[in-house]
């Protein structure tokens, strides 16, 4: 049971710090950015090259995260900006462009070979039945206490009001004064560093490969979406649901049912598996199951 | 305190909306800006509030130019305060956090106190204050709108149609307020209105504008009493 | 004047515990216009959503030319013969001003009749655009048809709003504050316009606040309340109802009326 | 023209890139073998390699490409079978040789008169394995592979072969790639209490996978991997050790070892994958055919292939004879595990 | 080289057939498919297990229509009350799943290896006529298509479809049935993604989970834009240029000699880098949709 759920964790940590970012962006300008599991791919192979340089783990994954920060900028400086004039669908398809160009220029760059983070292998911490390696539980409290934050800052503080005011109305919050340029550079900043924390974390176990940002596309919007796009918090929850649901999946034993011992579903079915739950989800809450948006008429 | 002259607006390079517009709105005067659909009258108030920036021409507030300055720098700065005609309230964001937004620049303590103040005036808002904006009845939004341009105490005011859809009652509590503001605050008020013989009634004097250009201006008193200007731009026509 | 053409009984609605309208019986007859008037947020416009199956009702009935439709989804009470317009009214950024009205014309739209075109959709077609041409013209649309319709300022919205509601021939029309935001002069030529319309035997239900509209215009008006019916009278004995003037025209509204009455005597 | 010219489709980029590139240094290798020794009738030998993109689309694109505007008489690769299939099916329909230098589906060996294959199918390796596998005396055992064409194949294969010899597999699990972890996975398999994990797995999820199942305490048991070298290309040392498996043949005796290390003094790195060395071999196997039949005409080529093939040729991965289906005869498999390195058992 | 560039126009036919069926969903009535390729799969799996079962190439394709005309219906039924964006996510998942079963049910689908030896159409012609023969008939349809299209998007329904796209309640209010409106427009789509793929599978000889890729719907989804969305000579604009895009990179890489890792990172990167140049400084793509005069 314990194991089910550091497992669902374990999991749900993977994806949330990419998800939050992702939604988050979504809220303010109204595009889901594609581009964006890519930075956390440029995230990951930035904090490989750092630890790899000889820095201090925590101090190159800080390094990586503030790098994808900036290159989350600029793109939005340089390109989501003006996109944006053409409204989200443009945007939306512009970010495909441009996770082309970041896997080419990646691939380019460092090469389509897997860098695995050279790290001390430490015996695995035993509670009761269940396990978790050191760094798995650093890179959890990490991301549990960074949500913590961003809830903290989003909804107990002025820049967060402000934040969702932007997010509902860019004109109106021009009329009240509010710089629009400044938060959303600081929103682009702050979505591109979560991911590339969420990549670097996650290329802990997993190593920097080309393919981290592809692999990573469909859980993440399928977490983002199931919370409710432009929903933050909701993103999370919404990872934390599709991990449990993955790996309830794979977990539940059938035995009892066709009179065997073991009897699993087949594990081929679970990414279709949380996609399952996404359509049944949006079929009864059709804009995430944590809107809570007035809709009128 | 307003000075517009000589300016030169439009959406697109090619079309011009204003061709010329020369207007003046003296402090703690309440001016009307009328004239038909489409002539040009929230635009120019867009380009006042630094929506759109002019092509040409100059806009002083207060004698500074400030043709080119950016919407919120406006806001924040200069102490204009502006309710777009559509569109005016943040609809996610509940009542209060509509106006603690309006009030973001305001010292931190004075915040519920000046959304007490409003509340007061306009006691729907109270009733309402967990509601999320988008639940409002078109004319509850007009008011919240309204409050939110008042939260951070403007001296200027640039309303586009303030009344549209308010109940007859609501329109002439309002109207009250746009004038209390102006004894009290000592607020400039520039206001786009289709209900001529009500905003008439409560202002200093008012432009006609026509095609993108002021076809006629004076004193409200005295447009009110002008048949000529009432049979073409007012509704008076005999029935 | 007898034929009840719209009959609204008990109607109920509530939005999160916050009661709306409760329990509305109002009936229209046909021929008549009624003016549904309203302070702010009274529930008028959820009133017609309702009507027009935008929303759905908690309890009560509607019946519409004999048969209830508060099941029914909005496009098929439009088909029944109600039409109505919007309080904010939005438009497409992408189509022009001409083609939102012909798009609003409720000839046949089947995917075969658009490919193949056959001579009676050609007709129909032909039709449509000259009504969509004489209604525009009306209402003084006619210098910006072929801009895009999203450009036009607010008011012009709403009249576009009116031709495409007028573009079907519905019996029933159901107008949600067609004036705020439009020009005097032009809100006169709208009365003048839905005058002649409910000669040729048009029902028409207006929700509006702009009382010189409503008095030259409406046979009847109906006053709500905080989700009730407070009145339902002539619109010139309107201001000496004083449930009416306390709630809606306001305190003043006597003295107002009267100087209202006078500037235009 | 003044260079002679065979093609190779490789997928260079997508998620079997690491392979593409491993293979492309062997092919590139191999042409400046050949140069080195002269280079073709006299003229400088030269390999066009066109990027699959790891879809069957862009691969048969390049195939065709290959076949229409360079005219080359044979073309190798690509590396998945489910792209390998398609592509080659329009190579011979061309008439063009085709070389399978790494995929496994027994399909290929259906593929028609103009189709050569120098690696061993799945129904020989698993064959291997599962006497490899049974040999150690596992019983009752696991088993973890790619949900894809070979994964699919070496699953359900091994478990033919396996019951064969009256072992049972307690759990067959195919894995989605791409996730960012599989302990559920592993912990589904520990629920059946296994002698031994057989799994086979690309590079980059082995590594998680290796990790975790450390990190689970399910190393306890013995892990086999079948193509060890691939599975274990970028698994940190001290987490693979005592890892056992088998590897179709790479690298095999005197010649082997010479690439190997002309391998890795060209690229400061090892051979990663072992499919490189069928890549080198039939690099230099088209060169030898076309010094032979002292044409590029695809069928003198052709014909000079198959006279080679059944005289032996001996290549980096070893004696090279095709049967008369154009099929590799005997492919080599080797015995590994990984002691520090991956070293034959 | 005449041969190539033959199979590359083919290959550009049948995206384009593709791309009409997606601007007809996308375009035209505004709904994000990003599952469209899902149709196109169908298509291919029909023609692979009809045909292979012994049937004729018309029945593969009629059975491919049908199923991707189901499928489409049920697509627009989801659609009743999402939202656009979640609606597109949803149909991403839909085609996913799809593929998870096509790799998955080996006894119907081949599994992952998919279905091979579909027979090409024409065999019976000779060398390069039966290439021509199958490029004529793409082409055909596809001008077939393009004229339906335009058709459909100039006339009433065309006008219904785009006054939804952008005011679904307006248009609503018109007494449009959205419903099926959605419906009508992705079941079109469908039945002309689903052709494509059926030409496809022929084409390649072959169906397999890989058509599936989601990628496969965003190089749509590229084409559509940088051709520009909703006009009809944009789409093929669009597949044109896409289609040229990756049919010259590897000669650029032959003449300029670059490395392989370059290569494919510029396989990816130009399509990545037209595209993007194609919405900075056009955004409504190359031949953007008209604001449509009524005379
Ligand atoms: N965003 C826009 N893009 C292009 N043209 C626009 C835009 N907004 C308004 N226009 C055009 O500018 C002209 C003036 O519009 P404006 O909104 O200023 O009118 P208005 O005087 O406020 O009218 P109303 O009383 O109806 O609100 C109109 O003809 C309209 O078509
Ligand atoms: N979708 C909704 N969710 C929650 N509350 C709603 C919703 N729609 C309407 N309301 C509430 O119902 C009440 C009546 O709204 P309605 O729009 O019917 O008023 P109205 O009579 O049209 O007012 P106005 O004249 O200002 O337009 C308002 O208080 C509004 O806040
Ligand atoms: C791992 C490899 C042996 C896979 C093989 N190339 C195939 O897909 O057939
Ligand atoms: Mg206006
Ligand atoms: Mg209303």
């Amino acid at each position: 049971m314990l194991q089910l759920l550091i497992d669902t964790l374990l999991r749900a940590s993977d994806l949330a710090l990419v998800a939050l970012g992702l939604s988050t962006v979504y809220g303010l300008v109204k595009f889901p950015n594609i581009a964006h599991v890519q930075i956390a791919m440029v995230g990951a192979y930035a904090a490989f090259a750092l630890h790899a340089a000889a820095l201090p783990l925590p101090l190159a994954i800080a390094l990586a995260s503030v790098a994808t920060g900036a290159l989350a900028l600029a793109l939005h400086v340089a390109v989501f900006q003006r996109l944006l004039r053409g409204g989200p669908a443009i945007a939306m398809i512009g970010s495909l462009a441009v996770a082309m160009l970041i896997v080419a220029g990646v691939q380019g760059f460092a090469g389509s070979f897997p860098r695995m983070f050279n790290l001390p292998l430490a015996q695995p911490i035993v509670l009761g039945t269940a396990r978790i390696s050191q760094t798995q539980l650093w890179a959890m409290s990490v991301t549990g206490v960074l949500l913590a934050l961003f809830a903290l800052l989003l909804f107990a503080t002025r820049a967060g009001r402000a934040l969702r005011a932007m997010a509902s109305n860019a004109p109106l919050a021009a009329a009240s004064g509010l710089q629009a340029g400044r938060l959303t550079l600081g929103v682009s900043f702050g979505s591109g560093a979560l991911a590339g924390l969420g990549g670097s974390l996650l290329a802990l176990s997993t190593g920097a490969h080309v393919q981290l940002g592809n692999d990573l596309l469909l859980p993440v919007f399928a977490a983002a979406i199931l919370g409710g796009l432009g929903n933050p918090l909701g993103a999370v929850a919404g990872a934390v649901l599709i991990a449990l649901a993955e790996t309830l999946f794979t977990n539940l034993n059938f035995g009892w049912a066709v009179g065997r011992e073991l009897a699993f579903l087949p594990v081929a079915y679970i990414g279709a598996a949380s996609f399952l739950i996404l359509l049944l989800a949006l079929l009864f809450k059709p804009y995430g199951l944590f809107d809570r948006e007035v809709r009128r008429v | 305190m307003i000075e517009v002259r000589d300016v030169v607006a439009g959406y697109s390079r090619e079309v011009d909306i204003l061709k010329g517009i020369a207007l003046d709105a003296r402090e703690r005067e309440i001016v009307t800006l009328l004239g038909p659909n489409g002539c040009g009258k929230s635009t120019l108030l867009k380009t006042i509030a630094g929506f759109l920036l002019p092509r040409q021409g100059s806009i002083r507030l207060e004698g500074a130019e400030v043709a080119q300055r950016t919407a919120p720098d406006k806001v924040r700065h200069l102490g204009v305060g502006f309710v777009p005609q559509t569109e005016n309230v943040f609809s996610v964001l509940s009542v209060r956090e509509n106006l603690q937004v309006g009030g973001h620049y305001l010292p931190r303590d004075k915040v519920a106190a000046r959304m007490d103040e409003l509340c007061t005036l306009y006691p729907v808002l109270g009733r309402k204050l967990k509601s999320p904006a988008a639940a409002l009845s078109g004319g509850e939004r007009q008011i919240l709108a309204l409050a939110r341009a008042l939260m951070p105490r403007p001296r200027m005011l640039l309303l586009d149609e303030p009344s549209a859809g308010l109940s007859p009652k609501v329109l002439h509590e309002v109207f009250d307020a746009i004038v209390r503001v102006r004894e009290q605050e000592g607020v400039t008020v520039l206001m786009v209105e289709q209900n001529a013989m009500e905003a008439l009634r409560i202002s200093d004097r008012a432009y006609v504008l026509s095609m993108g250009q002021v076809a006629l201006e004076g004193r409200a008193a005295e447009l009110l009493r002008d048949p000529q200007m009432r049979a073409l731009y007012l509704g008076g026509r005999t029935q | 004047m007898s034929e009840k053409l719209l009959h609204i009984a008990g109607l109920g609605k509530a939005f999160g515990g916050n009661v709306v309208l409760d329990g509305v019986d109002m009936a229209v007859a046909r021929g008549e216009i009624v003016g549904l008037l309203g302070p702010n947020g009274s529930g008028k416009s959820t009133l017609l959503n309702i009507a027009t199956g935008f929303e759905a009702l908690d309890r009560g009935s509607i019946v519409f030319d004999g048969t209830p439709i508060e099941k029914l989804a909005a496009h098929r009470i439009v088909g029944r013969g109600i039409a109505r317009t919007f309080q904010l009214p939005s438009m497409p950024t992408r189509m022009s001003v001409m083609e939102v009205a012909m798009a609003a014309s409720t000839a046949r739209h089947g995917v075969w009749d658009t490919l193949l075109r056959p001579a009676p959709a050609r007709q129909a077609e032909q039709a449509a655009r000259d009504k969509a041409a004489r209604l525009l013209r009306e209402l003084l649309l006619e210098p910006v048809r072929d801009l895009p319709a999203a450009a036009l300022s607010g008011g012009q919205k709403k009249l576009l709003g009116i031709v495409c509601a007028l573009m079907g021939d519905p019996q029933m029309l159901m107008l949600d504050e067609p004036t705020a935001g439009v020009h005097p002069n032009l809100r006169n030529d709208i009365v003048q316009a839905l005058l002649r319309l409910n000669a040729a035997g048009m029902t028409l239900v207006v929700v509006e606040h702009d009382m010189h509209f409503i008095q030259s215009l409406c046979t009847r008006c109906v006053v709500l309340d905080r989700g009730r019916i407070v009145a339902s009278c002539r619109p010139d004995e309107l201001a000496s109802n004083e449930r009416v003037a306390e709630a809606y025209l306001g305190a003043a509204a006597h003295q107002r009326a009267e100087a209202a009455q006078e500037a235009f005597a | 023209q003044d260079s002679i010219r065979m093609g190779a489709v490789l997928s260079l980029t997508g998620s079997n890139a690491t392979v593409g590139e491993d293979v492309r240094r062997a092919v590139a290798l191999a042409a400046d073998k050949v140069n080195a020794q002269g280079g073709v009738m006299g003229k400088k030998f030269e390999v066009v390699i066109e990027d699959s993109g790891g879809n069957a689309t862009t691969a048969l694109n390049a195939a065709r490409k290959l076949v229409t505007v360079d005219k080359v008489p044979v073309i190798i690769g690509e590396y998945s079978s489910g792209i390998t299939l398609p592509m080659a099916q329009y190579i011979v329909k061309e008439g063009v040789a085709h070389i399978n230098i790494a995929s496994t589906s027994v399909k290929i060996r259906d593929l028609g008169a103009t189709s050569f294959n120098l690696i061993g199918l799945e129904n020989l390796g698993n064959k291997f394995s599962a006497a490899d596998t049974w040999a150690l005396g596992y019983r009752k055992v696991a088993m973890l592979a790619p949900n894809n064409a070979y994964g699919q194949g070496v699953a359900h294969g091994f478990k033919e072969e396996f019951e064969k010899l009256g072992g049972k597999i307690v759990t067959e699990l195919l894995y989605t790639q791409g996730q960012s972890t599989y302990r559920r996975e592993l912990q589904q398999m520990a629920r059946s209490q296994p002698d031994a994990y057989i799994y086979t797995a690309y590079g980059q999820e082995s590594a998680v996978i290796n990790r975790e199942a450390f990190e689970l305490g399910l190393r306890q048991q013995p892990w086999y991997a079948i193509l060890l070298s691939m599975s274990l290309s970028d698994t940190p040392a001290d987490i693979a050790k005592g890892q056992l498996g088998m590897e179709v043949g790479n690298v095999y005796g005197e010649a082997g070892k010479a690439y190997a290390e002309a391998f890795a003094a060209k690229y400061k790195e090892g051979i990663k994958t072992s499919y490189t060395g069928y890549a080198y071999d039939a690099v230099l196997l088209t060169a030898a055919a076309m010094n032979k039949a002292k044409s590029t005409d695809t069928a003198a080529v052709q014909a000079a292939l198959k006279e080679i093939g059944k005289g032996g040729y001996v290549g980096v991965t070893g004696p090279i004879v095709l049967d008369a289906e154009r099929q590799r005869v005997d492919p080599p498999y080797a015995k590994l595990k990984y002691d520090g390195k991956v070293v034959p058992r | 080289m005449f041969d190539f560039l033959l199979s590359s126009l083919t290959f550009a036919g049948i995206y384009a057939l593709m791309a009409l069926g997606l601007n007809l969903q996308a375009g035209y009535a505004g709904l994000l498919n990003f599952g469209n390729i899902a149709f196109a799969g169908l298509g291919a799996y029909a023609t692979g297990i009809v045909v292979q079962a012994g049937g004729p190439a018309w029945a593969g394709a009629a059975t491919g229509i049908a199923l991707a005309m189901a499928l489409g219906w049920c697509i627009a039924r989801l659609g009743r009350q999402l939202g656009s964006d979640y609606w597109g996510i949803a149909t991403l998942a839909i085609a996913e799943i799809l593929r998870t079963v096509a790799t998955n049910e080996g006894w119907l689908t081949g599994g992952a290896n998919g279905i091979t030896s579909i027979p090409s159409l024409f065999e019976g012609l000779a060398r390069p006529w039966n290439a021509v023969a199958f490029l004529a008939f793409v082409l055909g349809l596809v001008a077939l298509a393009a004229w339906g299209c335009s058709r459909l998007g100039s006339g009433r329904f065309g006008r219904a479809l785009r006054l939804m796209r952008e005011e679904p309640k307006l248009a609503a209010c018109m007494g449009y049935d959205l419903q099926s409106l959605k419906s009508r427009a992705v079941m079109g789509g469908a039945a002309l993604t689903a052709i494509a793929g059926s030409l496809y599978a022929h084409y390649m000889s072959f169906a397999g989970p890989d058509y599936m890729l989601a990628a496969e719907t965003f190089l749509l989804w590229t084409m559509v834009m940088i051709g520009g969305l909703g006009n009809i000579a944009g789409v093929l604009v669009g597949v044109l240029v896409v289609q040229a895009a990756h049919t010259l990179v590897p000669f650029a890489k032959d003449h300029f000699q670059f490395s392989s890792d370059t290569a494919g990172a510029m396989r990816i990167g130009l399509i990545g880098l037209i595209l993007l140049a194609c919405l900075l400084w056009r955004s409504e793509g190359l031949v953007p949709e008209k604001l449509r005069k009524i005379p």
